[in-house]
């Protein structure tokens, strides 16, 4: 346990400096892996947690980008209209879809959410105001008391911040009792039902806050591409993040992270080489979800473990 | 009248590609993402027999039982492993198939779009009052009711059938009739999967073929067995046919809001009837 | 004595055109051991589903401590203080016995919805689940996965899954399915070890256990009450012997 | 495309190399920097037709050239946009500030160029654009660090709304896909075709990306009788267009013109005979009669074994661009203003006839859009040419660059 916190606090601070080791590109990747990582986490929090199945977190990402870049935009370019305004609109959209969508479970569950993000992109797509197809570009960053967040290790450090403060804030989450319960309801729901659990409620909790994080990372892609278009909110990228999730590990926090890393990583890199990356990159997951459920952190831990 | 026609007729190859999944559903319990993966290997096989053989007829035949064979072996080699780790684990490993296939499908055949014309006897318009329909529309119309019957009596009239249903209803039940349920499972996939292949076969002459296909329709066909309800074969068809009335309808008048049309009829149905028009309690 | 602590009125449960359940009607008094026999589809289950609202009746109702249950959700029912065990085990696989302990304890707590509160110690620590762990046998397995128990272990933490949340009523769906008889004397030993406070609806097939611990006994066949009474008139009645002892030979 | 993977390939291997060598590469400096030309386009996705065909064009010039231009050795980079504005983003980051590309050309997608519009013109990276036609970017997101190589979206369209105003009827139905594009083509046609006395009397924009079925607006097109339907359709959408068009049998009744997207040689082929008779306003036909375009097609001809498109033509035309103005420069990328101002000077003999670009805009003045009609050549579909309307430029409102 101890061995695995020094371990994490030694990965952040080699990501912390990687501004000042490397080039800007590698910089910029680890930079989204970061942000999907967020994504892929609020995911998490759902799946591998509370058992919920979501195609349709992308709604939320998507939703925390285009507040955010309606409001860095057209209001001010302060932390407000960067992590308030979109957290609260992811929030609140979770909300109500969450609402309407844990009436159902299993399959449905998933066609649900699926419905609604597709719904917003349809929204996002059809609207003028938002750029329509094209989506909204100049995204400006906001401005922090003196610091210069155009400037690509200052950026770089903000986009970090943000990741320790989700990633500290989730780790809360699912250790605490509130945790515990969702763990149950992953288990066994119907026992949880049955020994008085009101599980809809924890799982309505569960889908606000992953929609919530899903909304803090929508909004920092959209600073960090200055840029956000309706396929933010199409499902396939509710489909990506699922595929962080289970080739890194559900049911972990450093899983999402570690298959946000991976995804990206052979997306960026894979695909300069073979146009045949995709097939790739199905193979391997197919390969996951057969051979290793755990993922690549239980790949590791079962070499740790010998 | 004539859209409703139109509505008809989208409804009917939504029915082709929705029906297979349903049943997959039904009996196995698993959401088969990559359906309409095989919908397009379909369509590609149908075009490589027409144009090898100059009969469409033949393609309509032949690719079907191809993409079935490639069904079964997917069910056996992957998916059976998986059926005691529950549905998320079927779903995910669906969902990677979809990369697989399209890119296999770009390998095989490039990118480019590719069709074949209706066979001549299909060809041409038939007068309809005011308006003309094409021969072909009306075939497809056929050919989608005759499936769904031809499938009615084998599921109501044969032993096959019977296993099927009990299975559709509980799968230890059909193992207590002493039936090789894996073998049924098995028979259950490729049924489906040569199902998706027939839609994408008949499809062809007017949708033409391309690699991304199979998932652009997927999300139709998924909303499709969804507002029917999962494992039912009259939901597949209620389903089909409303959801080719209202996307019909909602293009030609509100062409503004007819993506939310679907969309909205599928949450509407499931708000009000959480297992779909059809759909039973259970899973 | 006074009212009743569980009331079942006239309930009745069709599947389709099948009545699991017809008409039955039932009262438990507080402080009670209540023991359900009958062959197997006489509808026992049912009538513990539909107590739990995991079922809601056809018709008929069922009322709880002077106030009518059916119709509220499962986990509204268990809140009254009503708590079951499954016929097959029905625990938390992937989390430790201690902790599938602790869950069922901390049903209702108002510190579930504290998101970010401090994480608990480990569940092995608790009071709570110390207290029901040394109960049902289990003070020295809470460390380990439920889902590696053995097969005894794993009845006696169905048990405790059931008892932990404190009922006022607990309904034991047979507590000894499956088991040896070594294990099935221990759960015995348990079952008779309970505090006389909590109220007990035992579905059985073991008859010995049956004669051991029940105040009385309710004969359940073709979803309908055939007897009812104590134990030895139960016994002695011809028509039970008829459709169950009698035919039956599975104690 | 193999050719081109190991030459790339390649060029890593010895940039590798280089690094570990240092000392030694950096002796070996009289040689000057190879130059680098990112490629960020479509290789996987529906659109991966199109940007094989522009990569082929480009590499058409260059291996004429033996992959050398003004004394630098050629090197391209590809990178998959895979149609999406995020991943075009990020590749478009690599391309710029991993490997230094001196040229990015690209996008197909107009939404990918809408995505890295800021960030090209921020990085003062130059682009070439070999396809998308966003007007805006001619107009106020223009960009001193953009040219455009292909179309802007108004260009074919505009000239078509008087020529079918004036050749075919005065009463048209238009149907587009809805997305930018679509209405930037639709509102192009609509400005000239109702300035010269046409009158729209039916406009349906149908669902994009997905849409399967055109059943209901044939039905309708079918109803309101048009003399012409106006339509700008591509890729597979294109095909399915067109086929349900005569499927519906509305060839006989209506007149089927467009962009000339609606029928490129890449759709051409599989909608077969449904496509005779349909007439387009495309800045290129194979079938043109000049020494260009005869060169060119006879070279695209030898090597790929198949007939070019205007997709090639643009991708041929963006790599001629940048040799020209390399040229120009002595081969020198150091000193951008004196590149730009090379690069807007740039004048060859294109394909599709005299290139250059509007200095206003740094879009390309379309020599010719000419007017073609889809009829069988040798046992063969090809666009014939009917008509032409010579130097169509983009008007260019609200584009402020000095010119």
């Amino acid at each position: 346990m101890r061995s695995a916190r020094r371990l994490a606090l030694a990965g952040l601070v080699a990501v912390a400096a990687l501004p000042w080791l490397v080039g800007s590109y590698p910089v910029k990747l680890a930079q989204e892996i970061l942000i999907w990582g967020i994504f892929a986490m609020s995911l998490d929090l759902l799946m591998g947690y509370a058992g919920m199945l979501s195609f349709g977190h992308s709604a939320f990402f998507g939703l925390g980008g285009y507040v955010a870049a309606l409001a860095l935009r057209g209001w001010s370019p302060s932390l407000v209209s960067a992590l308030v305004l979109p957290a609260a609109a992811a929030a609140a959209a979770g909300l109500v879809v969450g609402f309407l969508s844990i009436r159902v479970s299993g399959v449905y569950f998933i066609m649900l959410t699926l419905a609604f993000s597709q719904m917003f992109y349809a929204a996002a797509f059809n609207a003028e105001w938002l750029g329509a197809s094209d989506g909204l570009p100049g995204v400006p960053r906001p401005r922090l008391i003196g610091l210069d967040l155009d400037r690509t290790e200052v950026f770089h450090l903000y986009i970090l911040a943000f990741f320790v403060l989700a990633l500290v804030a989730l780790a809360r989450v699912v250790r605490s009792p509130f945790g515990r319960v969702l763990r149950g309801v992953e288990d066994n729901e119907r026992r949880m039902v049955a020994l008085g659990y009101a599980v809809r409620r924890f799982k309505l909790a569960a889908f606000v806050v992953g929609a919530t994080i899903a909304g803090v990372a929508g909004s920092l892609e959209a600073q960090f591409n200055g840029y956000i278009s309706p396929e933010a909110l199409f499902w396939t990228t509710s489909g990506e993040a699922l595929l962080m999730v289970s080739i890194g590990g559900a049911g972990t926090l450093a899983g999402p992270v570690l298959g946000a890393a991976a995804f990206i990583g052979l997306q960026s890199l894979l695909s300069s080489y073979t146009e045949h990356w995709t097939l790739i990159l199905g193979a391997a997951f197919i390969g996951f979800v057969l051979w290793a459920p755990e993922g690549l952190l239980g790949l590791a831990r079962r070499e740790a473990g010998g | 009248m004539a859209q409703a026609l139109n509505g008809l007729e989208y409804g009917m190859l939504l029915f082709l590609l929705s029906v297979g999944l349903t049943l997959i559903f039904g009996m196995l319990g698993v959401v088969n993402l990559a359906h309409g993966s095989f919908y397009a290997l379909g369509a590609y096989a149908g075009i490589a027999v027409a144009v090898f053989t100059g009969s469409f007829w033949l393609a309509l035949c032949v690719a079907p039982l191809v993409v079935a064979g490639v069904g079964a072996a997917i069910e056996r080699s992957c998916l059976r492993p998986l059926y005691a780790r529950g549905p998320n684990a079927q779903v995910l490993l669906t969902f990677g198939f979809i990369y697989v296939f399209d890119d296999l499908l770009r390998w095989l055949w490039g990118s480019h779009v590719r069709s074949v014309a209706p066979p001549a006897a299909l060809a041409g318009v038939v007068a309809l009052g005011p308006g003309r329909f094409p021969v072909y529309r009306i075939f497809v119309i056929l050919f989608g009711l005759a499936v769904a019957l031809l499938l009615w009596l084998a599921l109501e009239r044969t032993r096959l059938g019977a296993i099927v249903r009990a299975g559709v209803w509980d799968a230890e039940m059909a193992a207590g009739l002493g039936v090789n349920v894996a073998r049924v499972f098995t028979a259950v996939f490729a049924a489906g999967a040569g199902l998706a292949a027939l839609a994408g076969v008949v499809a062809v002459p007017i949708q033409a073929a391309y690699p991304g296909m199979g998932v652009e329709i997927l999300v139709r066909t998924l909303i499709v067995v969804v507002i029917g309800g999962l494992g039912s074969l009259e939901g597949s068809l209620a389903g089909s046919l409303i959801l080719g009335q209202a996307e019909t309808f909602g293009k030609a008048w509100l062409p503004d809001s007819s993506m939310f049309i679907i969309y909205g009829v599928m949450a509407a149905v499931l708000l009000l009837r959480p297992t779909g028009l059809f759909g039973r309690a259970l899973r | 004595m006074s009212d009743p602590l569980l009331r079942c009125h006239a309930l009745t449960r069709r599947f389709g055109a099948l009545a699991a359940l017809n008409g039955v009607s039932l009262e438990v008094e507080a402080r009670e051991r209540r023991a359900i026999i009958g062959p197997n589809g006489a509808g026992k289950t049912t009538l513990f589903d539909l107590i739990t609202g995991e079922l809601t009746p056809s018709a008929g109702h069922v009322e709880f401590a002077g106030r009518t249950i059916s119709g509220l959700p499962p986990h509204a029912v268990a809140r009254r203080g009503i708590s079951r065990s499954y016929q097959r085990t029905n625990a938390f696989r992937h989390l430790t016995a201690g902790e599938n302990l602790r869950l069922a304890a901390a049903a209702g707590a108002r510190e579930n919805f504290r998101l970010l509160a401090a994480p608990p110690p480990p569940a092995s620590t608790s009071a709570a689940v110390r207290e029901v762990a040394h109960a049902v046998g289990l003070g020295a397995r809470l460390d380990i996965l439920a889902g590696r128990l053995s097969h005894g272990e794993q009845r006696q933490l169905e048990l405790g899954i059931a008892l932990a949340t404190r009922p006022r009523l607990l309904l034991l769906d047979e507590p000894t399915a499956g088991m040896s008889p070594a294990e099935t004397q221990r759960m015995v030993r348990l079952l008779a070890a309970l505090p006389r406070e909590v109220t007990c609806l035992i579905i059985e097939h073991d008859m010995d256990l049956v004669f051991t611990l029940a105040d009385r006994v309710s004969v359940l066949h073709h979803g309908e009450v055939l007897a009812e009474g104590l134990p030895a008139a139960v016994r002695g009645d011809p028509r039970v012997h008829e459709v169950y002892l009698g035919s039956g030979g599975e104690a | 495309m193999g050719l081109t993977r190991r030459r790339f390939l390649r060029g890593v291997a010895t940039t590798a190399a280089g690094a570990v060598l240092g000392g030694r590469a950096r002796r070996a400096r009289a040689a000057p920097a190879p130059l680098k030309i990112g490629l960020l386009l479509p290789y996987s996705n529906v659109y991966a037709v199109l940007g094989e065909s522009i990569t082929d064009g480009l590499s058409l010039v260059f291996e004429r050239a033996g992959w050398t231009v003004a004394g630098r050795r050629v090197e391209l980079i590809k990178e998959d946009d895979e149609v999406n504005p995020q991943v075009g983003l990020r590749k478009a980051k690599k391309l710029i500030e991993s490997d230094g590309v001196d040229f990015l050309v690209g996008p197909v997608s107009s939404g990918v160029l809408a995505a890295i519009r800021d960030t090209v013109h921020q990085a003062r990276q130059i682009l070439i654009v070999a396809n998308a036609g966003n007007d805006e970017i001619s107009r106020d997101r223009c960009s001193r660090y953009i040219f455009r190589a292909s179309f802007s979206n108004w260009q074919p369209n505009a000239p078509m709304g008087s020529w079918v105003a004036a050749h075919v009827a005065k009463e048209a139905y238009l149907v587009a896909p809805k997305y930018a594009a679509g209405f930037d083509m639709m509102r192009a046609f609509k400005e000239t075709f109702v300035a010269a006395g046409g009158k729209v009397v039916g406009e349906d924009y149908t669902p994009f990306p997905v849409n399967e079925d055109f059943a209901p607006f044939l039905t309708k097109i079918n109803q309101a009788a048009p003399k012409v339907v106006y339509a700008f359709f591509s890729g597979s959408q294109a095909v399915r267009f067109v086929r349900q068009y005569d499927e519906f049998g509305l060839r006989a009744r209506s007149k089927l013109c467009g962009a000339g997207f609606l029928t490129e040689s890449d759709v051409l082929p599989a909608q077969g005979q449904s496509a005779l008779g349909i007439i387009t306003g495309h800045f290129y036909s194979t079938l043109l009669d000049n020494p260009a375009n005869k060169a060119f097609v006879r070279a695209f001809r030898a090597k790929y074994a198949r007939t070019p498109d205007g997709f090639a033509v643009q991708g041929y035309d963006s790599a001629q661009v940048i040799a020209h103005g390399l040229t120009a420069t002595g081969g020198d990328t150091r000193d951008k203003d004196r590149l730009l101002e090379a690069l807007r000077g740039v004048e060859f003999d294109s394909p599709r006839g005299r290139f250059r670009f509007d200095p206003r805009t740094q879009n390309v003045i379309q020599p010719f859009i000419y007017v073609r009609e889809v009829r069988e050549v040798d046992g063969e579909l090809a666009n014939v040419v009917v008509d032409r309307i010579a130097n169509v430029r983009d008007p260019g409102t609200g584009c402020t660059l000095p010119g």
